[in-house]
């Protein structure tokens, strides 16, 4: 592709870019239709049926269906978009966070109220670590 | 005429308007993030502005992927909050300023930048929970609130130089406005905090406070800094700290006057995933 | 490499589509407006593009006064032919190209200008018929078309100022796209014409044909020509001709290159309440 | 108001700015509903009745129901939106903008194959005119 990503070293990490964005349009328009309250009790009652009228590829829905937050991004999602489905399933932001990274919810919980993940070792891919996080 | 009397920065954790709405305030965990506001909603009612001018970004809720905007002022007279998935928070209906939002849009756009009109959206959390913090919980907001949404969702994002200079042209523009109104310009989101992948949960305390420091006094400098270098150490969110610049830049020391005072700084890690950084600076010669 | 070959201008008068489409394209009044593109259709056959990136603006057709983008890129893979209230127009979906659609997006936003996304939207008559126009009645269009929106709707529309250096980054994105491609830019709206009250009907051969001058000799001086110029002289809705300078802005004479080849002019009046002005420019190293 | 207007001396001619939009935001949106076929019917069902779903002035309704398009443009209507009135009667672009001239459609459609109104004595309100149009 021909636009300039400086950004693709940056290790754990997608940036919404165009390429991405075209990837994820109907998964993030999907996401976009829980804003409305009859839509998350259609989308609750038979959440295969509901993916199955959005243009969305198979992987896309499993992905959703698996609530596989990090492939969902992988798959073209934008971490504002996949909100609502959090949102609708009652999760809080730091729990969808969370999720993401592996951590149990209590550790994810407990490392930010200790700082939050520190930078040194998360600056670039491949960089040492001066410690496990 | 209309002049610009200060701006606020302050992030807009979503979990703050939650634990406000929920009568969570009072816990410890919660008490530690709006200690940093006591001052500021003193000083809100005594520095009451006329009109506040706020810049903030849209999270998915009013603007999907349909059309995105990098600029878009909201020249409505009123703006409902946002259904972001759990319901509308309940606070009040944010009232617009359509005849200074009109004026704003034509005279930025007639210094080249390429605004879309808005006459019609709703606000997130982005926008309210700002209020929240600096006015409370009242029945209704002090004041018309004119706001100001930046495309922080979808790359390319605007730099952080034409930010700046879109705060000199809001500066110039509300100078120009024909009615004695006390302006205040609010920069929102970040700082330092990213919410999605393997490195979600990023905090960088240095990189935020020296991020404070050069907005003070350096915000030419800090103007220059790239994209990349946001991402890389303020989490893929942390992008949002490039609109702090386009209320810096309407503050009158980048056309002239005397420095801004600092009447308030606060920072304080975590509210949920994201370090809190809150900053008033005051025209000094109000 | 992508690169631009050339740019095109023309008006894009309703009544051109609706002649076309219910089969009165041969009535005299019609035909001396269609013998003004015979040359243009052929020489379109000849140099036939990889993309059209075409400049247009939208009657309140995709856009109403919900959202007022000042400059909007399609980005999407195709676009509807819009109900302007008649029903769509019986002809070809647009193809999009939204590779080099969002290329061009990232790279003018970095160069500061503003632009509004749009991956959805229809496309009203603005845009097809100068398809019509310079393709006739294919099955399909010859290419995919990039619809780029300006407002010239609502004041204050962009300056020929800001239209004309647009143009000149318009350029700079499709020269740094990796793919071997020939674009052209295509500008449409105008020439003078007036639809709106006691002055409707207004034409200014004058103006319009020193404004064909200037646009081919010094569109650096045209560009510094303000609003009230076009609004006084070229009618109301005269104010249209400010796209053309996006695509004079994207030729390489702007860049240091020799002046553009003028392979074809055209003026004729009327078509309904319009003046019709065409032009083709050539990049003379083709 | 404080918006520069360098436009008001130009005869017979409303710069649609943010004033106009604001004063003619219902009427407009009214105008845009006419886009989709179902509202058509319903507008030509009952037009008052239409009219009365928005909340547009009492003044704005009488000027569309009466077709008097200079008078809807004095309220804040945009021709662009006010076209679509004249498409839901079948009114071309010509047949709407020689209404609003006073002159017939005839009048109007020779004016303009004859070359259209001419600028002289059209630039400025109270210029003198050389001709009759
Ligand atoms: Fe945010
Ligand atoms: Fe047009």
């Amino acid at each position: 592709m021909p636009l300039d990503k400086p950004y693709l070293d940056v290790p754990g990490t997608t940036i919404f870019d165009a390429d991405q964005s075209r990837k994820g349009y109907h998964l993030n328009q999907f996401c976009m239709s829980l804003m409305k309250a009859e839509n998350r009790v259609r989308f609750k009652a038979n959440e295969r049926a509901y993916l199955d009228e959005w243009p969305m590829t198979e992987e896309q829905k499993q992905a959703v269906l698996a609530r596989d937050l990090n492939r969902c991004i992988q798959l073209g999602g934008n971490i504002y978009f996949l909100a609502k489905i959090g949102a609708t399933d009652g999760k809080s932001f730091q729990q969808m966070a969370g999720s993401m990274t592996g951590m149990s919810e209590e550790a994810y919980r407990d490392m930010m109220i200790a700082g939050g993940r520190p930078i040194e070792g998360n600056r670039r891919i491949g960089e040492k670590k001066p410690e496990k996080n | 005429m209309a002049r610009i009397t200060a701006s606020v920065y302050t992030s807009h954790v979503p979990a703050i308007g939650a634990a406000l709405d929920t009568g969570k305030a009072g816990e410890p965990y919660w008490q530690k993030v709006f200690a940093g506001y006591e001052f500021s909603k003193q000083w809100l009612r005594e520095q009451r502005p006329d009109v506040v001018f706020l810049v903030y970004n849209d999270h998915a809720t009013a603007f999907s992927l349909e059309m995105i905007p990098t600029f878009a002022i909201g020249c409505a007279a009123q703006f409902k909050p946002a259904d972001e998935g759990w319901g509308p928070r309940p606070v009040p209906e944010v009232i617009g300023h359509p005849e200074l939002a009109a004026h704003v849009a034509q005279s930025v756009i007639q210094q080249d930048f390429d605004l879309t009109i808005v006459n019609r959206m709703d606000v997130d959390h982005g926008l309210t929970v700002p209020l929240s913090l600096m006015c409370g919980q009242p029945p209704a907001w002090p004041c018309p609130v004119i706001p100001f949404a930046v495309n922080v969702v979808q790359y390319p994002v605007p730099s952080g130089r034409r930010c700046l200079n879109l705060g000199k042209a809001i500066r110039k523009a509300v100078e120009s406005f024909d009615a004695d109104l006390k302006v205040q310009v609010w920069g929102t989101g970040g700082m330092s905090h990213q919410l999605q992948g393997p490195r979600a949960g990023l905090i960088n305390r240095e990189f935020d406070n020296a991020f404070l420091d050069r907005l003070i006094a350096d915000p030419e400098g800090l103007a220059a800094m790239p994209h990349i270098d946001y991402v890389r150490e303020a989490g893929s969110e942390g992008i949002e700290l490039v609109m702090w610049l386009i209320a810096r830049g309407a503050m009158g020391d980048l056309a002239g006057a005397p420095p801004p005072k600092v009447r308030h700084r606060f920072y304080h890690v975590p509210a949920s995933n994201t370090a809190v950084g809150h900053l008033i600076l005051e025209e000094s010669n109000q």
